[in-house]
């Protein structure tokens, strides 16, 4: 449950004496601030899954794709089909 | 735009209720303020009402604007408070003329936030082509208000070709909608407390006066049904259409434009875009036959250049708006219930 | 955008519905635990696309709808009688207490503050050394890390005057109770996908070898719900009763070592009350007792009656998966989002709520006012 | 007059942010509350705007209503906000036909008082045979704003006769008040926290348009301005037309008509009843020699009947107002600077 | 200095477990009430002299005649002038 | 209204006025010692129906104008720093402190509130147990006893939340002052008859003999303040210097006992500070020592350094009957009542103010705006 989406990390930056990593992380291009606390781990450029200011973890971008090779590998999925590129944003959404 | 406006040198800094009293301060205010800003020849009459030269069908329409923040990504609450009292004339299928402006301000206010105001409006009203003809200035003890409130009145003659009337929509009619959804209710929600973002959305708020004279001239009574979906959004206009019409609405999420920045933060804070208020967006019901020949026309006007087409009406539904998702599911569209708070699950 | 876009694409979905149609041969009952899954199964319109032998049932994961009665009283009590600035999540600002919602006491004057994060709401009392500044601080294991961390903050800068409202609960005990009422008929689950982010999988092995049921941790994107239903499915027909991780490119096996390190040094394992449930054990966290200064419930004198939840209000089921939100006499009529008898329609991620905004069933709501 | 309004039954007891969100509260708000007490077949088209058929010249007034409390004795903000643009559109000679009315609410608003507030608007608009044919509410958090503020904007075509310009008031008009001054200023003050009086004082708060009416059917052109004094009372109406001619003005203090309550609490708070806020007061700038006559039928007239003829227009002192003390001293009237504030000494 | 005007008492009441005597005093008709407390011996009918709430003099009629007399004694007020009643309230303020 | 109509009678003024000019045979010139007089002096054109050779001047009688700036800065540190209920009347909102008035103040949010009696303020603090209400209390020897009662009613309910801010001036000093300045030309005295309605008549025996001037105690409305001119000027034609009661309808020799007695309880006599005039030894009252719980100098800690006055402001000058208004170069142009420069200014009392708002005088001032 609870809303958490992924976003990619454009800058991190130390705050309170350097107590605490926070992260610049883009969503779609706005910009908000998460806690790097749960995952101290992340870089600039991962994609982190945001949850109530607070990244809770880093994408792992071979796994995001078994959702497509799922099917794949029940030999369904069209060659051309291309999914793992993304859908202009304008269309997708509401 | 922005145009060359110096403020005055006055003698305070900041409006108290003296400046809404009726007498000296208010004259001052007025005088070195409103008069000098927005001047024309009606308006320094300055008599207790305007007298206007109108004939015919004219259109009257009237909207008190309380955003906050006053100043925000994009505009400011005078520029808004024109624009959409210009837009809702236009929404009749009216040439917007003439407004009214009355001013509530909170004591405290300082002074050159109220000239900026007053600019926005001047801007706003030289870009739409209308004149202040009218006005008033009330102030209230801090606390009793929010900065500034604007309420402006409008009234224009109908454009001759216009027959903007809810029983002229038709099944099969298309839906346009002008531009993309949900920037201004993101721009100011963006600049929240406790909701802030690190960039910022620029609010679209604009003048639609010119498009939809453009639209009126080239189809006149092919445009059936004009609406701006401000406050409650796409959803809530879809709704009230269907409800009117006693016919259904279909609508395709995958048409709906949007910006990302848009889309990531109504993502981030829950918010159903369909449901976010809009201003410099409005929704055209037209003739089937047109419609692709109106959208092509739309996106060459100033601020519809992402124009769509979003749905139809129907016979399936009656009463009814239902949403084709994104994976080609469908759901009932409701009326957006109480005011949308962002949502964490 | 990125890892979002791709798993709304309406042709996988196609595919992946046309796996779950290929494989079927008989009705199956399926839960969903989380209320963030129902809304998306609900708002994407699958539920209709879905084969009729696929019963998607709605579980409590709606950490909004659990909330008791009595923690919402005392929200508005310390919100309006203790002069405190009151930070919420949004979403928790309609749901209806025995006399008024949170949004009605800000409607009366009480200051009450929509935030984004519980670390927004340290920064509020940073800045605002002289009142009191409470976060009401709900959530399922997703949320808790970062409720636990403001309250790190807080202590971190020697904050006097913060503290939570905790209304924490976890899912594994709810799975039991679900499970445990002898008129389920639910076949298989699909786990939170983000609870498992926090908390990682481990948990739901004994599930899955007590009840015999499959579970498949999945996401909440249109495509994540169709290929953890497909998974689902699978297992049915095959007999089997397996753990799997659909969402496996957020989910480790072991969860977030650090959200786990943060949630054992704040928390406690507590029994807790479930809105239209009741009390389950060990289903709740509490603040440990050396963040007791930061425990709202401890640091005023807030002592709330209980009050009765309507009696036709047949949430307990509903929550359950016994029975459908249309299932129920008040659905639509007496019971509304705007005027909830009950936990599942206050949250628009509870099930009936979820139903009444967007589902094609409602014939007979109004759904445009006339 | 009280009209028998029954409140209908809501889901809701106060106004809550929902119902300005422009979805389902707010047309549940609409349908059930503004639309159903103000019922007419242009509202009902319920459109972004009023279509209206003008002809020939119109006058277009606007004024925000803000005045705390928003019950009073002798009436409540929404008469006073019918009322007072009803008399703004009399003072420019027009006959009042439609208005605009538009509402900020204030979160935590007893749905009740809103109830009573509209039948406010409802009783004044049919005692001055007026209609609200477009509106708006829009609802601000608790603490920003004060409970009800109201616009009202109005049109009206000009009477025939009427010729009513600052630059027709000519050297011996006589200056007529309509009745007695200061008593709806002196009826809000009465109520203020820390200025309680024992007994109420009742606004006179009142629609003047009948009465216009029948002066400008009688005497047309002789009436050569009228005006309402009120925010700022009679003493700035006059030092602003003695600006607006460059002629001067005589004022008698022994004609000032004044109930003796009202003249009793303004010496007690050491206010000055030229300066203290009018509804339901105008004045008219009437020639010479139809003065008396003009007078006469006034005092016929509805809410006109203490009546009085207080000054004339003359050479003598040009841009200055001057008035005759009641020992018959002669002072300089000006305009109030800033608001008026009890004084103890 | 120090505006204060003259009233009659109306009524008089004791409030605070009689510790205080107030008086209800109108003013051409409009009622203020007033502490006694500076004129203990004030009567109803009376009129009292009230600054800021509190009477602080008894009118005494007899010498309030004595500005009219004054002229008389020194002949020249004319007998008509009837300056004992009242004006009509309406007429004299501003 | 009875005892104020007859006194606004224009046949019975018109013979005092007669009777003044068949009097006069020179010029004299006679001060009001109080702001009340001045108001009505030029508010009923009164100066400018007197036969030339009576020339009135204006006294310092005007305690709005005379409080220090540096009191008004107090007041509004309390109001904005202390987070102070601030009750005053209201003619002392408009006068501006170094800074900013107390209106401004209110305009920026503090919590200032306008009374029509110092005891609503009692009554404020008994509704407010949580806050602290400060009355600003200001006022000569009328005001005096209505401010010492609030602080006998404040101490009678046990109050510990109020307290009040004495600016309390009294005329004998000020009268001694003006004619201890070697530049007075005054040679007669309208004394103020409510200040005597409360002191009684005593105090002044000692002044006209020492200054050999009459005093006639006189009151406020038209034919009052004619008789009190035509007393004085019948003793100045005579050449007496005595002490006369035109006001005995209000004033008795011995003034309020019971008001006296007040005074005597609660204050002591200090020397005190008087805008535009200076320090004037024992011309003013302080709270004594046993109800200094209720002096909210001493209260709150409030050390707001001296600011300096405007140096082209001639108000001691004004204020002592030396220059008229409209001999000050700033009159109607630098300093006008919505920006005042000096005390006269600020009430419309003052000298500057009264002349500014009623005057035939102003030619050359913006009478209107244009
Ligand atoms: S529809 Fe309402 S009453 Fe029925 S189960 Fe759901 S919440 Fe309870
Ligand atoms: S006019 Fe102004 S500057 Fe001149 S004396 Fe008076 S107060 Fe001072
Ligand atoms: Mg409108
Ligand atoms: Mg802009
Ligand atoms: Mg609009
Ligand atoms: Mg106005
Ligand atoms: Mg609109
Ligand atoms: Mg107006
Ligand atoms: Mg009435
Ligand atoms: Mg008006
Ligand atoms: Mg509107
Ligand atoms: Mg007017």
């Amino acid at each position: 449950m609870c809303l958490a989406i992924p976003g990619k990390i454009t800058t991190i930056e130390s705050k309170y004496d350097g107590l605490v990593q926070v992260a610049k992380v883009s969503f779609g291009g706005i910009i908000k601030e998460a806690s790097l606390e749960m995952v101290p781990h992340a870089k600039v450029d991962d994609y982190v899954l945001v949850h109530v200011g607070v990244a809770i973890s880093v994408v792992d971008e071979a796994e995001a794709r078994q959702t497509f090779k799922y099917l794949e590998q029940m030999g369904e999925v069209a060659e051309e089909l291309n999914i793992h590129g993304f859908l202009p944003d304008q269309k997708e959404y509401s | 735009m922005q145009l060359q406006c110096p403020m005055p040198k006055l003698d305070f800094e900041v409006i108290t209720l003296g400046h809404g009293s009726g007498g000296l301060l208010t004259n001052r205010l007025l005088d070195s303020g409103v008069f000098e800003v927005l001047k024309n020849d009606i308006l320094d009459k300055r008599h207790d009402g305007a007298t206007l030269n109108l004939s015919g069908p004219t259109a009257f329409t009237t909207d008190s604007f309380v955003i906050s923040p006053i100043f925000f990504p994009g505009g400011n609450i005078g520029e808004l408070a024109v624009n959409g009292t210009v837009n809702d004339l236009a929404m009749c299928g009216a040439l917007p003329e003439y407004l009214s402006l009355s001013f509530i301000l909170e004591e405290g206010l300082p002074v050159k936030q109220f000239w900026e105001v007053l600019v926005g409006v001047k801007v706003a009203c030289e870009l739409a082509g209308v004149q202040v003809v009218t006005g008033d200035t009330k102030v209230v003890e801090k606390g009793k208000g929010d900065k500034v409130f604007i309420n402006t009145t409008g009234v224009g003659r109908l454009h001759p070709r216009a027959q903007i009337d809810v029983n002229r929509v038709q099944p099969g009619d298309q839906i346009i909608v002008s531009g993309q959804l949900a920037t201004h209710g993101m721009a100011i929600m963006s600049v929240r407390e406790g909701l802030e973002f690190e960039t910022t959305i620029e609010s679209d708020s604009c003048n639609l006066n010119h498009a939809v004279r453009a639209l009126l001239d080239a189809f006149g009574p092919d445009i059936h049904l004009l609406r701006d979906p401000t406050r409650g959004g796409v959803a809530t206009v879809l709704t009230e259409i269907a409800r009117d019409t006693g016919l259904g609405v279909n609508l395709q999420q995958r048409q709906l434009p949007i910006d990302p920045q848009v889309a990531g933060a109504c993502e981030m804070l829950g918010l159903d875009p369909l449901y976010v208020a809009n201003e410099g967006l409005f929704i055209a019901v037209v003739a089937a036959e047109k419609a692709d020949e109106a959208l092509a026309m739309m996106r060459e006007q100033p601020y519809c250049e992402n124009a769509a087409i979003i749905g139809e009406v129907t016979t399936d539904h009656p009463r009814k708006t239902v949403l084709t998702s994104s994976i080609g599911g469908k759901r009932v569209v409701n009326m957006l219930t109480g005011e949308q708070l962002p949502r964490i699950c | 955008m990125k890892f979002l876009s791709e798993y709304r694409d309406p042709e996988v979905a196609r595919q992946y519905l046309d796996e779950i149609r290929k494989t079927i041969t008989r009705p199956w009952t399926i839960m969903e635990v989380c209320g963030g899954q129902t809304h998306s199964l609900v708002k994407n319109g699958i539920l209709d696309m879905l084969p009729d032998e696929v019963r998607m049932v709605h579980g409590p994961g709606c950490p909004v709808c659990v909330t008791p009665l009595n923690l919402i009283d005392k929200a508005v009590y310390l919100a309006e009688e203790k002069n405190v600035i009151l930070c919420s999540f949004g979403d928790m600002l309609r749901v209806p207490g025995s006399e008024k919602s949170l949004l009605e006491a800000k409607a009366n004057g009480a200051d009450i503050r929509i935030l984004y994060s519980p670390l927004e709401a340290v920064n509020i009392a940073r800045d605002n050394p002289d009142r009191e500044v409470v976060f009401f601080a709900v959530g399922f294991e997703t949320t808790a890390p970062a409720n636990a961390l403001s309250v790190v903050h807080a202590d971190r800068y020697e904050l006097k005057n913060y503290s939570i409202l905790t209304s924490h609960v976890l899912v594994p005990p709810a799975i039991e109770a679900v499970m445990d009422d002898e008129a389920t008929q639910i076949e298989g689950f699909l786990a939170a996908g983000h609870v498992c982010t926090i908390m990682g999988i481990s948990e739901y092995y004994p599930l899955v070898d007590k009840y015999k049921v499959p579970i498949v941790v999945t996401g909440f994107e249109p495509v994540d719900l169709l290929q953890g239903i497909l998974m689902t499915v699978k297992q049915l027909e095959n007999g089997e009763h397996k753990l799997e991780n659909q969402y496996a490119r957020m989910v480790r096996p072991e969860g977030n070592p650090h959200a786990i390190k943060t949630l054992e040094e704040v928390f406690d394992i507590t029994d807790r009350m479930w809105r239209g449930i009741g009390v389950i054990p060990g289903s709740g966290y509490e603040l440990k007792a050396k963040y007791a200064a930061y425990d709202a419930r401890l640091k005023f004198d807030v002592n709330i009656p209980e009050a009765p939840e309507s009696d036709s209000c047949i949430a307990g089921e509903v929550m359950k998966g016994i029975k459908k939100p249309f299932e129920c006499p008040n659905f639509g009529k007496a019971c509304k989002p705007e005027t909830p008898l009950g936990a599942p329609m206050v949250s628009s991620e509870g099930a009936c709520a979820a139903y009444y905004h967007f589902s094609g069933m409602l014939e007979e709501l109004e759904t445009v006012q006339p």
